[in-house]
């Protein structure tokens, strides 16, 4: 069936956008992340509601936003608020139930860097730095990553802490969210072109599936730990045909994010 | 595409509203829910905390009938015209039924809501430097700058159960838009437990999301649309209809006597199971005075995209 | 009744913004002035501090222009497209014109002008917990709340020399109206010592009396205005002009290299005298493509007293 | 002449209107301070801006504002915030010039009482409390007091302090607001009904002019201390034909707050 045949980038939107299933408030990011909720809003999820960090409630984009304060974002929104407004009552408030997060690395505890790679005052590569990424981390009542794997990025040891993901384990983590009162359970699901990630109990990346196609050998060589498995390693269920006219059609005809 | 919100005051108070809640009935002279407050007063709640920067006649109208204990609030008087006669009698007195007060500035009241919505520990301010108000309420507490560019003063979070918005117009899912004076409707929103939105009209969906900046609050935070024309009366909706000064002038006398308050009450709150009870007894005549003439905003352009 | 305040560009760069200052072009996507920036180029400031929570293509045009040596910020690129190549070769080389950076988070910075505004020794919020930030800005710094229930993290004002912003349209004694994305314009602006509003439009004080809801700004903390249509180009006025994403993505292979990025500067900065030859030099058809459809937001009615 | 007759409250709207020669953006308060600044508006201040603390900039009222929150204020208003943006930005900003307080008690060093008369818990008049008033005190540039003097409201110890003014006086309350660093100078300048006060180099009251008609010994007998007396003591200009005309046919025609 030609619809059998899709991009790892369309494989990465329509695994994401299952998660959302029964979420109600997403924050939103530009690229794969808001093809997604677009796509969730089309089939999982369609009372789901896109808050943009640019201060947009109940957005109602008319085309595929390129930048996360797009035009089309603003026009048929339910609210439009000042910055201040959008992090301090809507983000830190705690009305934001899934946040979406990228990074340039990841641990196995899922903390995340998008700041320096190398030392922060001599850096090999100067990154994007945190934006809204730190107090999402933190305030969203829950996060999921989207980010490519590879033995760069899948790290040991991250050079700088943008944003807390599971800290050094699941019992710490738990423990420093309660005595500081944050509103965030951290991440619950990792998204990459190869695989699907969950957390175990201690806090843990480890592989719920594999996308179609993706063996394991592939998944361990680009990753820089020996990864966890779940017990029965599943496949992650192959887009449907529905799916992807939808992201084809739709939501990125131009297929700027999903070639 | 959310379900509708849409809800008679009686039910959304007798749902939303409790025995022993604290609960904010706001808006700075401009759109304060008279006829929330008198539906508490016919469901006769109890032990309740009211919270208000101005208390306005609602709440002692609300306090003589003995739905509170506490009072929390910046200024407390008639506007331009005198005292609060029940609630002066309840502080003043020290039977047991004295009503505790608990005090602040504008800003103070206006900080700790703000703390409430954004879920902040505190609220910090430059006022109360040398003033006798942090001797009278131990919330009101120094704070140091931890950049050791001085100290200010901070005030702790206030989160209501219940705030309660009067507002222009509002759409089924709570959606709701205000102009004029906006006082501090949006962060008491934020910061409460549960909303309840009260508005002039009920508006489609699509009005709202024409004008997506004019939104004070998202339906996303409110529990119920009450649609109550003229439920704001004797004070004011912008653009609506004005505030009856008369009927502020003429409370003066009324709340200076127990029993004169007593008679009004059973006349204007009891005798009468709602708004449009209310808006009936008023009168065709008063209610049409009070209308202004036309003085429209203009319309801007936000675009299509594409 | 107050005086006009309309200057040219040039003039209002010339004696508003000057060598050493900490300078705001604020605007997240939406309304940056472009304009403002180019003239500051074309006058060679130097040592500026910039600061901007996305310092964008401006930022970095101004830097390669050698205008700066320091930058605070909150997220460094070119949205949705690459990196913002002077401002990386400035920052990760360890000369002497090394850039110097200042970093925070999105919040952070929106904190940072909210407390300069409010003259604020401190803003508290719940972020930085567990992250490497504070550890490498000391102005991130631990706050006990004195009410004993928790810490949050504290930022330090930030009170720019000068502010600038892109506005829809102001009135010539800088009352200034803004819709669409708001971002932290409001904040910058009242942090400021200075303020230049650029703006689409020079309307009549009547038309920002008309829906003073819509007001941002006031002219009373305004210095100059100046009237550069498409002075955004090419990020966006809602309702004037699209985003011009084209130019985001065209600007990637020309930051990538110093001298393409010099002879960039030469062609549409430093070989043009202001916006409208800049305007007229893009083209007709290339400004036509960008008009968007119309998108009413309707008109509400303040009501006239009497 | 007819016009120059008048009443205490047209003489203190004057004297009030006069003080305001110059200033540029003033915090009104309703009644007397709210007549005054209009009246100064169209004589000695044209472009003086009206700010309310109900969150308005720029008001030009069409009648005479009944309440602080007035529809009339609103409409044609150059902006109107939130009182978060009020307070925040604009008094505690540094942008107010002037603020206009009343009080039930003033003591010599122009600290006012608007809160409670005797004990805090066991009052014998509750008072309506500080309102805006103590931040007013404290970030407006300078504040001038309007109240009617009697042995009950000059005394010499208020009862309360809501609104600081020079504190222990001029030494005490520089040395303070300088090391706090206050935006506010402190009261300038007190009108009552009877004369027209300022505050000598140690901080303390003196009797500037005497309106029209008042005697020392009626300023003596309302206030609860010694008066200081201006070396060459004063009669306070009386209201002119053109100011009583503008306060009877244009802004209180109805004599709501000047008979």
């Amino acid at each position: 069936m030609t619809e059998a045949t899709f991009t790892k980038n369309e494989m990465m939107i329509v695994a994401a956008a299952r998660e959302l299933a029964g979420q109600r408030v997403c924050f939103v990011g530009v690229g794969l992340p808001n093809i997604a909720v677009n796509l969730a809003q089309r089939t999982v999820a369609p009372d789901i509601e896109l808050v943009y960090e640019s201060g947009v409630f109940g957005a109602k984009p008319a085309r595929l936003p390129l930048s996360i304060g797009d035009p089309t974002i603003v026009t048929g929104a339910t609210a439009v608020t000042s910055m201040h407004e959008l992090f301090a009552f809507y983000l830190q408030g705690g009305l934001i139930d899934v946040g979406f997060l990228g990074a340039a690395q990841i641990d196995r505890f899922g903390n995340l860097n998008s700041t320096v790679i190398g030392p922060y005052d001599a850096p090999k590569a100067r990154l994007p730095g945190s934006g809204g990424a730190c107090e999402i981390a933190i305030n969203a009542r829950q996060v999921f990553v989207i980010m490519r794997q590879s033995a760069r990025s899948f790290v040991e040891r991250i050079d700088f802490r943008t944003s807390p993901g599971n800290l050094g384990g699941a019992e710490q983590s738990e423990r420093i969210r309660r005595e500081q009162g944050w509103l965030g359970r951290g991440p619950s699901v990792v998204v990459t072109d190869l695989a699907l990630w969950r957390f175990d109990e201690t806090g843990e990346l480890f592989v719920e599936s594999l996308h179609p196609g993706v063996t394991l050998a592939e998944v361990r060589a680009t990753v820089g730990w020996e990864p966890k498995l779940a017990a029965s390693l599943a496949t992650t269920p192959a887009p449907t045909s529905a799916e992807l006219r939808l992201i084809r059609e739709e939501l990125d005809p131009g297929g700027a994010y999903t070639r | 595409m959310a379900t509708s919100k849409v809800a008679t005051m009686r039910d959304a108070v007798a749902e939303l509203v409790r025995d022993g809640d604290t609960v904010a009935i706001e808006g700075f002279t401009h759109l304060i829910s008279f006829a929330a407050g008198h539906e508490i007063i016919r469901q006769r709640r109890r032990d309740l905390t009211l919270a208000r920067m101005t208390p306005d006649l609602i709440y002692d109208q609300m306090i003589a009938a003995g739905c509170a204990r506490k009072l929390i609030f910046s200024w407390l008087g008639n506007p331009g015209v005198g005292t609060l006669g029940a609630i002066r009698r309840r502080a003043e007195g020290d039977g047991p039924d004295r009503l505790e007060l608990e005090e602040y500035s504008h800003f103070g009241m206006v900080g700790r809501y703000t703390a409430g919505a954004a879920k902040l520990p505190f609220y910090p301010l430059r006022s109360y430097f040398e003033s006798d108000l942090p001797k009278v309420n131990a919330r009101i507490r120094e704070i140091d700058s931890p950049f050791g560019n001085g100290k200010v003063y901070a005030v702790p979070p206030l989160q209501p159960d219940v705030s309660i918005v009067h507002a222009q117009r509002a759409d089924a899912a709570g959606n709701t838009q205000i102009w004029g004076l906006l006082g501090c409707q949006k962060e008491a929103a934020f910061a409460a437990e549960r909303v309840i939105v009260v508005a002039e009209e009920l508006v489609d969906e699509a009005v709202i999301r024409a004008d997506p900046n004019r939104t004070v609050i998202p339906g996303l935070i409110v529990d119920a649309v009450v649609v109550e024309p003229f439920g704001a009366h004797p004070s004011y909706v912008q653009g609506a209809y004005d505030r009856d000064n008369r009927f502020y002038l003429d409370w003066d006398p009324i709340t200076k006597d127990e029993a004169a308050l007593a008679a009004w009450l059973d006349e204007w709150v009891y005798g009468l199971d709602g708004r449009a009870a209310y808006v009936e007894k008023l009168g065709a005549a008063r209610v049409a005075a009070l209308r202004p003439g036309r003085a429209p905003s203009g319309s801007v352009d936000y675009g299509t995209y594409p």
